[in-house]
């Protein structure tokens, strides 16, 4: 494999740890951010670059700023009296878990070679027409699903604030 | 990339292969690197210049014949000031902050194309690339804010991010329109798009009746998105001092600035690209000399919006934080989705006449709708009596 | 039309008007009220339908060192009927534990600042005023500077041209003298 | 007619006429290059207080009166008189001191100046490094001659000799009149004593 | 100080915690070293408390040590953008309190030199309140390029231009050749061409209506019984102007309107200035057309050891903030006993917190610009 994987899956892979034990949570925020950069550089390596871009547009401009909105509105975010030590009293059984979970995974990640994973060169052309086709012909019953729950939600959200301010 | 690809890979044939191809590499960064940094100096000195005029007064005018050294002398200036860092910063976010303002800015120019094949990466979903980088810096915003402690970069903090999220979702759907006009993402596919009819002008996609909304949207989005005149709350100086960059001095703060200025101009790039036909005009073509034009076309354009930029800046006052967002979902983002249809209205009516007119008037219904249901800022009649 | 002393002792039962004299080119004779019916007057004043004095335009601060009270005076002005000013006196002993008169500020909204001023530099304490505190100088302030007895601290930093006081103040501590005065010690 | 964006275009439009204006009217630009231009300071200007003097710069006008240092709003004249050595008050002043960081330049001490001595100057660039005695003029920096007053103050000059002039020239025609009154009053005398 | 932040439930489910911050003395737009203590919730404001006295110098105390010229060049500070009403004001109380006439050229040139100081105050004014709103610096520089004009005819004339210390008890200091008459007849004829220019820039402006109309309501009732005075309580609908009631100057004989409002908002207070700066433009045509000739000061007045019957006396002046009046106490004496001055910047600041609250941090700041208070005015 080239270099360039290795480099962005150890700064992935860096981000995750750091996302985990970091004290102060403004900083898990950003080593998360720093993931999901990660992972749309993956996915640009794999020249898929829809999917890439789309993850930073969802992931790094959306939900990390949800985050942080979040993380505004609690208290003592800076972990300063926090509990002290890192691994928790009962941390073996998520260490259990933990490995169960990649004995399964490692069957599927080596059952095929790595390979196949990387596309040639030239049949990579843009994936974005074929996941546009795919969208409205095969799977219109699913987006059409999908919109109706976000404006659900939408709508939702709205309903929400309106309550806070007439009652205001 | 890959047009210098080829054009090294001829020229230099006997060089190893791998440095060919960092050099392709390279390159384009180097010119985006160069060029762009270099407008943003040039444009402070013409931001103040161009201000003072309105003024009735110079712009500064005493470094170099028409004051022509000022931004180097800023440059040198910011360098040699102090750095202070807030004793209570969270160190580590107050440090890394202004970096992450520059980043965005710079990789939104990826994808805009200067001149016939001359563009950085030509990726194949380059509008959806640029729009998508514009959202990362409301997160180096945010930890700008959050980062000094400071109630009034806090408030700063809270507003710019608001602003940014709020203004991506309308700026997105206008970009949408030209998507479905055009067919393809790619940036440079559109721009060869506008090409072509008279004068290599008449195609733009500004002369359209959807196109003009469409531009209209991308400005004031493009305004909101770099917190430009209407809409600079978060760092509104009659209220919030300095909005999140109150607690930078010396070099960071430089980079807030050059961060705020590239974000302006990569939504003004992105703006020409989309609306204003990229490096089309006449004369513009795929030749040396031809394409030398089309740089001299773009970077004109790209000018012209940054004056127009400047023009808001020098006459309107601010819009409040509700107004602002009042404005962005209950006018842009509507006005946006009319759009959309408008052009699928435009795509389907083939008799270019009887398309004209549909369109048209689809869009001044709905405006005089929009507007209709917004009355709070029109002018409320008053009378005065003397005594 | 600006009502008489004699109307307001009629309409405000057991209240003691004195006229004070102005100068004779001002002509604005004031009325000196006692401390216990100054709220009732100046209530009778502003609600009465023939004077209706709405407008308190200035409360003012006043240390007779030699007469040994303090007084309080009212300027009030009428903006429905536009007429003139009616000048309202109210007096306070100088001792700082029974220098306090009632405070008007239930009655014109406005005195509430002047009040706090007069209260800071004269040290009057308005019973009955909302917010009783310092406005012109800092909190832990103590003295009350408007005072006729008040003696400035002598913290003076340089002084290039002293006089007076400040020039016998500065020799005799010691201090700095501009060189011209250090020339002739004035006698 | 009115479309709703009308304010704002023409706020632009006003703004764009004055950008314009500006390369081509004189009066939409009135920056004026300090060091390089000056605007001319009006006669009747004043910045600091300064001795006037007639023949030489040692007999001014001044008598050190204090009647300036006593009516100066800011205390900031301070003047010694100046003693022969036996002691006798000359009319002069030893020491004069205008504090000029003290001064707020209200041009009291000329109106009440019984000698027309002390005068309003109009040069402005007074500025100084220290801070204490820097500021503090002293009588060698304060004294300059009538005709730099006349130069600087060309009417109210001419009112000020006009008026010195016919005092003079009023206290010799008094004491001619005095000498001549002391003379016929001698005149008159003696024969009174001779003929006692 | 306020009340500790608690988390006073702002009437829904999440309790969020006030931040209570100060727009300190050192701010962009509080017009002068002014504090005011807000807690806001969110950028709602739920509490407002000014604070001043950073600029306290004591001058009613210094007046009580100086003759009474001597604290004449000091009424030069209080409202340092209109001095010449501010020692007409003190000269009127004066000449009330020792009953000086006044001779008919000064009184003519007094009501030119006011009239002039009020046209300055209510541009910049007016150019401030645009600054807050975030015009960067347009509509304040155009103010200022005619505030120029008016302060060069100052200097010309008074010798200064902001500290101009002109008037005496019993007329000014100066009089005004033909010269100096021609040099303000320039300024009043160029004036409304300004004004002109000014409207068509901000009066329509979408952006200025969104953010004024509407905000900073102040009732009329509460003006009045808060001593409100000037172009703000003039802008709530309250009818009084003391060049019409006191009929002070050669003001009886001149006709001129007195623009009145009705809402009382932020707009409504912008607007009244600018339709006042258009009244006095008539003014100043009326008195510069027929100023008569005469002497400009009145004889019996002694330039030393001036001295005013015992007795206590209030003059007052429509000044551009409001009512600047001078209660003043003597004794017989050389030296005033007792030197009060009526800041009309410090009164009106009495409601301000009535009108922030429930707006906008934003609006907070412009409706603080819109009362137009000037710091020597409200410390002294």
């Amino acid at each position: 494999m080239n270099i360039a994987f290795w480099i962005i899956s150890a700064v992935a892979v860096l981000g995750a740890v750091l996302a985990v034990t970091l004290r102060n949570l403004v900083h898990c925020v950003l080593a998360l951010i720093l993931f999901f950069i990660g992972i749309a550089a993956h996915y640009f390596l794999l020249r898929a670059d829809f999917l890439g871009t789309v993850q930073i547009l969802i992931y790094v401009g959306a939900v990390a700023v949800l985050i942080l909105f979040a993380i505004m509105l609690t208290h003592n975010v800076t972990g300063v009296d926090g509990p002290k030590e890192l691994l928790g009293v009962k941390w073996w059984s998520g260490a259990a878990i933990a490995a169960t979970l990649a004995i399964l995974l490692k069957k599927a990640i080596l059952s095929d070679p790595l390979a196949t994973l990387l596309p040639a060169g030239d049949k990579a052309q843009s994936s974005v027409a074929e996941i546009g086709k795919a969208l409205v012909a095969g799977w219109v019953v699913s987006l059409e699903a999908i919109a109706i729950l976000l404006t659900a939600a939408l709508i939702g959200a709205v309903v929400i604030a309106l309550e806070e301010i007439q009652k205001s | 990339m890959e047009t210098i690809y080829q054009l090294l890979h001829v020229t230099f044939a006997n060089v190893p292969a791998w440095t060919v191809q960092v050099a392709a590499f390279l390159i384009p960064i180097a010119f985006i690197f160069g060029v762009y940094p270099a407008i943003f100096a040039l444009t402070t000195l013409v931001e103040r210049k161009a201000l003072g005029r309105i003024q009735n007064r110079y712009g500064p005018n005493r470094v170099g014949i028409f004051g022509v050294l000022q931004p180097l002398a800023d440059g040198l200036k910011i360098l040699l000031k102090e750095d202070i860092v807030p004793r209570v910063a969270d160190k580590f976010t107050h440090f890394l902050a202004p970096v992450l303002i520059v980043v965005p800015g710079l990789l939104v120019y990826l994808v805009v194309p200067v001149a016939p094949g001359m563009v950085a990466v030509d990726l194949k979903i380059g509008v959806l690339f640029a729009l998508a980088v514009g959202t990362m810096s409301a997160i180096a915003l945010f930890m700008a804010g959050w980062a000094s402690r400071n109630k009034f970069s806090l408030l700063g903090a809270v507003r710019a991010v608001a602003q940014v999220v709020s203004y991506e979702v309308p700026t997105v759907m206008a970009g949408v329109a030209v998507i479905m006009a055009a067919g393809t993402l790619s940036t440079l596919t559109i721009v060869q798009r506008q090409g072509g009819g008279i004068l290599n002008i008449s195609n733009w996609y500004v002369f359209r009746p959807w196109g003009l909304v469409g531009f209209v949207l991308f400005v004031i989005g493009g305004l909101a998105e770099s917190a430009r005149c209407p809409f600079d709350l978060p760092e509104a100086e009659s209220e919030l001092i300095g909005g999140y960059h109150t607690e930078y001095s010396g070099f960071k703060f430089a980079l807030f600035q050059m961060g705020e200025y590239l974000a302006g101009m990569a939504m003004a790039g992105v703006t020409v690209t989309l609306f204003l036909g990229g490096y089309m005009g006449p004369g513009s073509g795929p030749g040396l000399v031809g394409s030398l034009i089309a740089m001299l076309w773009f970077f004109s354009k790209l000018a012209g919006m940054i004056m127009l930029n400047i023009w808001i800046r020098g006459t309107w006052p601010r819009l409040r934080v509700d107004q602002l967002m009042g404005f962005a979902w209950k006018v842009l983002l509507p006005l946006a989705l009319v759009n959309i249809v408008a052009v699928g209205f435009w795509h389907f009516l083939t008799p270019r006449p009887l398309a004209w007119v549909v369109t048209t008037g689809w869009l001044v219904i709905w405006f005089l709708v929009l507007t209709k249901c917004n009355a709070s800022a029109i002018l409320e009649k008053r009378e005065y009596r003397y005594v | 039309m600006i009502p008489t002393s004699e109307q307001l002792c009629a309409a405000v039962p057991g209240a003691v008007i004195e006229i004070v004299p102005s100068t004779p080119a001002a002509a604005q004779p004031a009325m000196l009220v006692d401390r216990e019916h100054l709220v009732a007057v100046a209530r009778y004043l502003k609600n009465e339908p023939s004077c209706q004095l709405d407008f308190c335009s200035c409360v003012t601060g006043v240390d007779y060192l030699a007469k040994g009270f303090i007084e309080i005076v009212y300027h009030l002005y009428s903006v429905a009927l536009k007429h003139g000013p009616v000048v309202l006196k109210v007096r306070a002993p100088r001792e700082l534990n029974q220098c306090h008169v009632p405070s008007l500020t239930t009655v014109w909204r406005g005195c509430e600042f002047q009040e706090r001023e007069a209260f800071d530099l004269y040290g009057v304490k308005f019973d009955g005023h909302p917010d009783l505190r310092r406005i012109l100088m800092w909190n832990e302030f103590t003295d009350h500077p408007m005072r006729k007895d008040y003696v400035p601290p002598a913290d003076y930093e340089w002084e290039p041209t002293p006089h007076d006081e400040v020039l016998k103040r500065t020799k005799a501590a010691g201090g700095i003298m501009p060189p011209s005065a250090a020339v002739e010690v004035k006698k | 007619m009115n479309y709703p964006g009308k304010g704002l275009v023409e706020g632009l439009a006003v703004t764009a006429r004055n950008f314009v204006g500006s390369y081509f009217y004189k009066d939409r630009l009135t920056t004026v290059q300090y060091p390089e231009e000056r605007i001319q300071t009006p006669e009747n200007s004043r910045t600091f207080p300064f001795l006037v003097f007639d023949e030489s710069p040692d007999k001014p006008r001044c008598t050190a009166c204090k009647i300036c240092e006593v009516e100066c709003p800011p205390k900031c004249i301070y003047i010694v008189m100046d003693r022969d050595d036996k002691g006798k008050p000359l009319q002069r002043p030893k020491a004069f001191d205008i504090d000029i960081s003290v001064c707020m330049q209200c041009q009291i001490c000329v109106e009440v100046c019984p000698f027309e001595s002390i005068k309003m100057d109009n040069d402005y660039e007074k500025s100084k490094y220290g801070r204490f005695n820097d500021l503090v003029q002293r009588l060698p920096d304060l004294l300059k001659s009538n005709d730099y007053y006349r130069q600087i103050k060309p009417v109210k000059a001419a009112e000020v000799d006009a008026k010195l002039k016919a005092e003079a020239e009023a206290k010799a025609a008094k004491k001619a009149a005095a000498v001549a009154a002391a003379a016929a009053k001698a005149a008159a005398t003696p024969p009174a004593g001779s003929a006692t | 100080m306020i009340a500790a932040p608690s988390t006073i439930p702002a009437g829904g489910a999440i309790t969020t915690q006030l931040l209570e911050i100060s727009i300190g003395p050192q701010h962009p737009s509080t017009h002068g070293v002014f504090r005011m203590d807000v807690v806001l919730d969110g950028e709602v404001v739920r509490a407002l408390k000014p604070v001043v006295g950073y600029l306290h110098r004591n001058h009613e105390q210094l007046a009580e040590k100086m003759s009474w010229l001597g604290s004449m060049p000091y009424t030069d500070r209080l409202d340092y953008f209109n001095s010449m009403s501010n020692n007409w004001a003190y000269a009127l109380a004066v000449e009330k309190l020792a009953g000086i006439k006044v001779p008919e050229r000064a009184e003519y040139i007094r009501v030119i030199m006011a009239e002039l100081s009020r046209l300055q105050n209510h541009a910049s004014a007016i150019g401030f309140l645009l600054q807050d709103c975030g015009a960067w610096g347009t509509p304040l520089l155009y103010a200022f390029k005619e505030r120029e004009k008016i302060l060069d005819f100052f200097e010309t004339v008074s010798g200064s231009r902001m500290m101009c210390n002109y008037f005496r008890f019993g007329g000014v200091r100066v009089d005004l050749n033909d010269e100096m008459l021609a040099m303000a007849r320039k300024i009043v004829a160029e004036f409304p061409k300004f004004l002109d220019e000014f409207e068509k820039l901000m009066t329509t402006n979408e952006v200025v209506l969104a953010r004024c109309q509407r905000v900073g309501i102040l009732p009329k009732e509460l003006a009045i019984a808060g001593s409100i005075s000037g172009p703000v309580a003039r802008a709530s609908g309250v009818e009084y102007d003391i060049r019409k009631v006191d009929k002070y100057g050669v003001y009886g004989q001149l006709e001129f309107g007195v623009p009145v409002g009705a809402v009382g908002d932020v707009y409504d207070r912008y607007y009244i200035r600018v339709l006042e700066m258009r009244e006095s433009v008539k003014i100043l045509q009326q008195v510069l057309r027929d100023i008569p000739a005469g002497p400009v000061q009145a004889v019996e007045v002694k330039l030393r050891g001036f001295k005013i019957p015992a007795g206590d006396g209030y003059g007052r002046v429509e000044g551009a903030k409001g009512e600047l009046g001078f209660y003043l106490v003597s004794e017989g004496g050389p030296k005033p006993y007792r030197y009060h001055i009526r800041p009309p910047s410090f009164i009106n600041l009495t409601v301000l917190e009535d009108m922030c609250v429930g707006h906008k941090v934003a609006d907070a700041i412009i409706i603080l610009g819109s009362i137009d208070i000037v710091l020597g005015e409200v410390d002294r």
